[in-house]
């Protein structure tokens, strides 16, 4: 049983993020952010955690061996993205960037599906429809307006009464929760979709994981205040929570989505974090920042410290954190023989995808390519004939 | 069959596409309360309301943006571009996103988006409102490039572009907005198919939106002058009708292409381009190109000049013809 | 002599804007924007203002002659304009949009070579170095970060020692001052420049005439907050004035460059005004909002409240609006025939000006254009032979 | 002469050019404490400090736009786009505002800005890392676009553009940026002239940037085939060197062009259209384009078969010799 939380000692300062579980594995209470915490089941909030960081560990692994071609580490923010995904209701819809790994996993998408992008296999891999969870989004802030404008739907889908809002007892509209990073703050469209967002007072919570980096830059490049002030410019409320306690980002998120289903419009949550390995397989982070830094991070780690709660306040047996080890363990190896097993793409496929229906030079193009493809097997089969 | 505007008969159209389809909605600066700066919009709102004909921000990376996400939900966008312009704070969503989702998504996410964009000089207006931004687009691919050049095509076509389950950049010839003529509902052409607008045996003459109306007058001089043009209106940039084209060339041995746009690497490029490899034997002159020149669009007082006219095909025409 | 100013009545209402001469022609006080009456020369304001005006009116006459394709209209906005520009010195940069024509006096620049534009006869029409005025720039937003831009030169120069800041004795660099509408408000670009403006903390004050209207789109599609509130979102100071108070727009654009000259950093200013007259001569204003509005801001006019400022303060003779009336009258007669006299643009230029040099292609179709021209004047002068 | 790779040869370059002209300052995400994500700006921001090699906020149109006030302030601003894919937020002051502003100030403002961009595919990357948007910009009065294919052109040509006094987008071949080669200093080729790398008399081949190489070896194995191939290295794309190209055209009477950039509406068809039309008696057979095909460019698996090289060109020199 959770002690009656105290409160906490930053509540007062108004820009320190919200903390309701502290490193050490006390949870606080903050005025600011009111959350009962009987309503979070910790030991299934901590399991999501430890097999997000599985599966990022398990990616990392299976880029080195040359299974991957590159890989986004989300090492450190697994609180972040656990913590606002199960704030999440099945018909609410993500928009996330291509870090959230964490909350793919809590949709209940096919983990193996995220890893073909990675491989080279397809530039999607999922259908959105299977999760309620969008594509990964490449480009720096581009999925944000596609978030307003999937809420601008919802709403429109209320106007012509295609949403069973009766049934479910809910009699609320689903919502949108769109992923952006610190970096993507600086991008024009991010900010076009808070305008958006809050004049038509659209059911979209915006989450920023502010890892702190933007690749090499620091998050003074990008910007003198807090990522959640960027709110008030625009007219909707921001909030800034620790971005490495699970509880406050749950709090915050399900407010904000309660909120927005609700018709009370957008909210901008900032998850203060760390982005604890370089931006991708691909970087050096030695090159731009401090070892010290990274350290300081380690201390704060978000699984770490719901494991201390867990085990202070023995909410779960000691063999509950054995099992979670062991079913990590088994999807890891799982993980990496289904990457392997991935399909290859067949070559008339960019072909077919780029309109409906293959336009007559396309067709052309696609008999060159297949003629091309056929010499090409030609060509293995008698090599060194033509030299 | 009604005589109306080319305006109105847009306006007809998206009237229609609202009034059969409750997922076909429409976005843009100033198109509802205003009717659009051109007036194509106008009453629109008014009939459909402010959740249908949605005056948007000031910002166009939003409106396509936007509309990205609500063809995601469903729903068939077309959004208005004000002037041609205007287009390229939106463009990182056309070329990035709009564009590519169908293939990123291996299929699976259709872009039924139609982006409405008045485009082309001729109406004495200041700079970035007279721009013909269409081979941007034709060389990207997963998009449709298409244009009217009549009243009947403009009700036709908008109609098509909206039913298309792939995104379409819809330009519109602004300095045409005002003419008048037919509007049937005579079965009509597909929309990526070309036309013969006049039929000829000297030489093929192709233009497209603003310049079909002269390109007609230049064949009518031609005739008097005893040769036969045949005009061909492309209607679509991407995909291009070559089939149309080529079959003509086939025939006349000749091609001049005209357009607004600039020269280098205009939509007058890949036909030549594409002619020269398809009806090589075919051809007794080289293909030729009356086109805007490769310079930023000029001050108004230069325009008509500057404009590719009845004058500049002519030569054209009496150049092919005396090889 | 002024009287010691009251304090406004409005003062204590924290979004209201701050009023320093109230429409009845009352100097009052407001503690969070110091101003010193005798600091402004009002005499000259006044005339600024009316020649501002009839600049306007004039171009307005001139394109309903035919003589110009477009103007649009500042009507309204004078105390905005006159107030903000006369806060420059000599060596400060302005970025306007395309309706700073009041600025534009002010600065010195010729008011006839403002006209080509919209008569067509080029694109630009001033070198902006003659007057520190920028060309006016017509896609939305864009100018704001060319501004940013120009200020970045301005600290670099600095590091350089390329700035003369000892003479003249101020020890204060060229600042930068960037107009911009409300509706310019909701272009990324815009934003994107308050973000790097603020991080480099730069010597730039970004103007905003909040004029209520964007076209036919009211503030009200672009946010839910006033302008001024943007700038807590970015980290920089926001200012909100009434805009058809020269005293509070000179007094808050002075402070706002004063701050930036000594390395304050940028600031957000909004004048909150009114565009009395349609978007352009091309527009219907009545086709999207009510008369009884614009009936409302014209009693809420710019120069009449200096005007009765003037009088009941006997700050000036009675003779003196005779004067400036007559030197309005003198200037439009002139205009009028200036304009008629704007010389015609060359057919080479557009080749000439594309490159530094021209390129072969561009050669080629030069002379290309020169016969085609060639020929039309031969058809011209043979007319009738061709048909 | 020094034998480097090309990205230490661009490195070279800038240094050079920091070092001799203090107007010069580099912008971009990444280039300073990371020396960007190619390592092409490496160490100059420890040299030249961070106001000459500013590391920005993650914004492409705040980039470019920051470097046109910084042209108007007498700056030589050379940015750097992270990738291809990512040039297109800043589109708009491409276009709209830095192409444009010499024209629309009547030639009194200079743009002498440089936009450095990673290009083309074949490095194995995800969406939005292989692409070649060369068209885009080479359709746009104003810009000037070139791209190299070596360590001595890379080093000599990032030198030239940063003096020019016109906008340079500067194609940057990703895939060859570890290929090694001989920096000389040997006085160069104008910026905006193509090369003859390899002399022949059957065929022209045209390539440029990551190409270059492939049509190197076309034309060695052709050789060995019997086959005289020219080689030309178009090295600018805007203005293009056309006279250069024609000239070899006029010797051999055969051209096939390739690009890694789709085909319709790429350099390609630019340079079909003036062939056809310049070197019109003289060609034996139509000019012929080996081109990425027109999708969104593929997942990296499929990148080897889809991107044209060595076979797909060889193929089309020996369709053109058969004509
Ligand atoms: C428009 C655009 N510009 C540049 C890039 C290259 N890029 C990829 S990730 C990244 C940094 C993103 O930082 P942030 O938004 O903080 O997200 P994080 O990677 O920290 O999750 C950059 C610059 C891009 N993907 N898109
Ligand atoms: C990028 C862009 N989109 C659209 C337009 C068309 N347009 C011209 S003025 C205007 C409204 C501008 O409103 P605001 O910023 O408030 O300035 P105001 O006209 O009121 O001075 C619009 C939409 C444009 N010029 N640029
Ligand atoms: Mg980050
Ligand atoms: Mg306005």
């Amino acid at each position: 049983m959770p002690r009656t939380p105290r409160t906490s000692a930053k509540a007062k300062d108004r820009s320190s993020p919200i903390q309701l579980l502290t490193p050490e594995g006390e949870i606080v209470r903050d005025n600011k952010l009111p959350f009962d915490p009987l309503s979070a089941d910790l030991p299934a909030l901590y399991r999501d955690m430890v097999m997000t960081r599985r599966l990022d560990t398990e990616a990392i692994a299976l880029q080195r061996q040359g299974e991957l071609g590159l890989w986004p580490s989300l090492f450190g923010q697994e609180a972040a993205q656990v913590g606002a995904a199960r704030a999440l209701l099945p018909n609410d819809m993500v928009f996330p960037t291509y870090r959230e790994h964490g909350v793919a996993w809590c949709r209940g998408l096919d983990p193996a599906s995220l890893l073909g992008l990675f491989r080279g296999t397809t530039l999607g891999g999922w259908d959105p429809a299977d999760a309620n969870f969008n594509l990964y989004t490449l480009v720096i802030g581009a999925q944000t307006l596609h978030g307003v404008g999937y809420a601008m739907g919802i709403v429109r889908d209320l106007a012509r009464d295609l949403l069973d809002t009766s049934k479910g007892g809910t009699g609320e509209l689903p919502a949108v929760l769109v992923f952006l990073g610190d970096g993507a703050l600086s991008e024009g469209e991010t900010n076009e979709a808070f305008i958006w967002a809050t004049t038509q007072s659209l059911p979209v919570v915006f989450f920023c994981q502010n890892n702190q980096w933007a690749i090499s830059a620091p998050y003074s490049v990008q910007s003198t205040v807090p990522v959640a002030q960027r709110a008030a410019g625009f007219g909707l409320p921001g909030v800034r929570v620790d971005g490495n306690d699970v509880l406050a980002c749950l709090a915050a998120t399900r407010r904000a989505l309660r909120k927005a289903r609700t018709g009370g419009g957008p909210t901008l949550i900032e998850a203060f974090t760390y982005r604890r390995n370089a931006h991708t397989t691909a970087d050096d982070a030695s090159r731009y920042r401090e070892s010290a830094e990274e350290k300081e991070w380690a201390g704060k780690d978000p699984i770490a410290r719901l494991h201390a709660h867990l085990t202070a306040t023995g909410a779960v047996e000691p063999a509950f954190f054995d099992e979670v080890e062991a079913e990590a363990k088994d999807f890891a190896e799982g993980l990496r023989s289904r990457c392997r097993a991935l399909p290859e793409p067949d070559a008339s496929l960019p072909f077919e995808h780029t309109y409906a229906e293959m336009t007559p030079e396309l067709h052309r193009q696609l008999a060159h390519h297949r003629a091309h493809l056929a010499s090409l097997q030609e060509t293995a089969e008698h090599a060194g004939d033509r030299a | 069959m009604t005589t109306t505007t080319l305006a109105r008969a847009i306006n007809d159209g998206l009237r229609h596409a609202l009034s059969n389809d409750p997922s076909v909605l429409l976005l843009g600066e100033d198109i509802g309360r205003l009717g659009g700066v051109f007036r194509v919009t106008d009453g629109l709102r008014a009939d459909f309301g402010a959740d249908r004909v949605v005056d948007t921000p000031l910002g166009e990376a939003g409106i396509v943006g936007t509309a990205v996400g609500l063809a995601m939900r469903g729903y068939r966008p077309v959004c208005e571009i004000q002037f041609d312009g205007f287009v390229y704070p939106a463009v990182n969503q056309i070329i990035t996103q709009l564009a590519k989702y169908r293939h990123r998504s291996d299929g699976r996410i259709a872009m039924p988006v139609v982006i409405r964009i008045p485009y082309g000089g001729g109406i004495g207006s200041i700079e970035h409102h007279s721009e013909s931004p269409e081979a941007y687009f034709a060389h990207t691919p997963g998009l449709k490039v298409v244009t009217c050049a009549t009243p009947d095509d403009a009700f036709t076509m908008i109609g098509q572009a909206i039913s298309s389950d792939d995104p379409v950049i819809f330009l519109e010839p602004k300095r045409r907005y005002w003419s008048k003529g037919a509007v049937t509902d005579a079965p009509s052409l597909g929309l990526h198919r070309a036309r013969t607008v006049r039929d000829g045996s000297d030489l093929t003459l192709v233009a497209y939106g603003p310049l079909v109306t002269p390109a007609l007058e230049v064949a009518r001089v031609a005739e008097e002058e005893g040769h036969s043009v045949e005009v061909i209106d492309l209607r679509s940039l991407a995909p291009l009708d070559t089939a149309t084209v080529i079959a003509s060339v086939l025939r006349t041995g000749r091609l001049v292409v005209a357009h607004e746009a600039s020269r280098t690497h205009g939509i007058g490029a890949e036909i030549a381009a594409r002619v020269q490899e398809e009806a090589f034997y075919a051809l007794e002159a080289p293909v030729l190109r009356v086109t805007g020149y490769d310079t930023p669009y000029p001050p108004s007082r230069l325009e008509e000049e500057w404009l590719p006219g009845v004058e500049r095909m002519l030569a054209a025409v009496d150049r092919s013809l005396a090889h």
